[in-house]
């Protein structure tokens, strides 16, 4: 999986996020999530990391401008189906302080 | 063709200034380095690393434009050096440079985590950089801690 | 940032003759041509030639002592080309160092077979050498066929 | 599976292959095989490719010095466990003309 696959349930937009989020592979995350959010009635955007292995601190630009994006909507932001490596660089860039991990 | 361990063995790798270099250039790396045995935590600190250096090489040194990225590998015993060097626009103020969340492009979506991240993943990250001549960041990591 | 599909592409490596280089080389390159998308047999192909060609340096150029062994892999459109270049011994006759089954080195077990892979599983391959100075083998191969 | 291991079974040596075949790993299969002949008793060697996903023309070239020695010895080769990558490689040798597949 190269690209983000993106799935709407009722007000939660899940990104399904590629197999490795760096700099080359999440420019257009923030692009087309964009356009979902300009469609309206979105409330809660949920990165799923189940597919993921690698992510460096480009990724992590991009989770905190959505995070911000959807403040601003008065929405908000969650990631799903982190493994330890991913777990790790959430922690070191302070991440979890801010989004809840559904993750059990 | 036996290699004695311990012995100092060196890769040197010239790149173009493009994302999907950013992928090859932490597989290669983790490639050279699988000589070493290293772990698989190792290895992925290793790919970070390399691909925040690379990262910026291509967005901050070249801005998006063409150029080249020269990286160079040892490995002496345990101890991995990797040197990631470009010819592009330079820091001038390396100290701010490396502070975490500092980014000179806050409008591009950068988390100015990059050094944090490489500090974090290396055991030592050394900046020189000379404005208007280009920057080499040198990490080393001993494995087997 | 945006690579611009069919422009050239090129990375440049340069290892040490060790024999722990042949799986470190085969990787980098096949690493490298991922941009290209190629199928899995396409990357094995490719990682097989190369890995007959770095042995050869390893074994035949340097005869398992030191040496520099450098790899220059380029993309333009479908097309792959890796050029393996050493400065070892050199080939004086390389119409028959090409033939099926021909080895300078019997008593080491080896196949003769090293040229006729990198034939087989490449669409072009020339052999350039001068005795005493080096060896540069050109590979093409057009993917997508 | 970085190295080779043994398997002696009556009059039969197993050679279960490293997941790579390349002049790096071939050597010592030559030797270490071959003190294994020294013990006598061995009319049988087969090579089982079930964990070997890469082979060049150097695992030929240890096959085929392999094969010339258990035929002084009277006896004889075999492979076994191949997937359609070694199988290829197998064929473009010749390797299948002089040595038998145990896999079905
Ligand atoms: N190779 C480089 N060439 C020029 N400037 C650089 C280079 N690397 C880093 N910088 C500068 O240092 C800043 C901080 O870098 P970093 O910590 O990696 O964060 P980020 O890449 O997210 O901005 C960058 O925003 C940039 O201004
Ligand atoms: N890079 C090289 N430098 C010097 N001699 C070489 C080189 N590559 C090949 N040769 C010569 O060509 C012969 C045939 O090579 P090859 O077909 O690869 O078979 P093999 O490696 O099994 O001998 C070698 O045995 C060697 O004598």
């Amino acid at each position: 999986m190269k690209h983000a696959i993106y799935e709407v349930v009722d007000d939660r937009l899940v990104v399904h996020l590629p197999g490795e989020v760096d700099d080359h592979s999440s420019g257009r995350i923030q692009e087309e999530t964009e356009k979902y959010l300009q469609g309206g009635g979105i409330r809660y955007m949920i990165f799923d990391f189940t597919n993921t292995s690698f992510m460096d601190s480009s990724g992590i630009g991009v989770l905190l401008g959505r995070y911000k994006r959807m403040k601003q909507l008065g929405g908000n932001v969650a990631v799903f189906g982190e493994d330890n490596r991913i777990k790790r660089i959430l922690n070191i860039s302070g991440i979890y302080q801010i989004m809840e991990s559904l993750t059990k | 063709m036996e290699e004695t361990r311990g012995k100092k063995e060196t890769m040197r790798l010239e790149i173009e200034s493009l994302s999907c270099n950013e992928a090859f250039a932490r597989v290669a790396v983790a490639a050279f380095m699988a000589r070493m045995d290293p772990t698989v935590e190792e290895v992925d600190d290793v790919k970070t690393a390399v691909s925040e250096a690379v990262t910026n090489c291509v967005i901050h040194a070249y801005g998006g434009g063409e150029g080249k990225i020269w990286i160079q590998a040892e490995v002496e015993g345990s101890l991995l050096t990797v040197q990631v060097r470009d010819s592009g626009v330079g820091i001038s103020d390396v100290k701010k440079a490396m502070e975490p969340l500092y980014t000179g492009k806050p409008e591009a979506g950068r988390s100015g985590m990059g050094f944090s991240f490489m500090e974090a993943f290396m055991d030592e990250v050394q900046v020189d950089s000379v404005p208007g001549e280009g920057t080499v960041v040198t990490m080393k990591k001993k494995l087997g801690q």
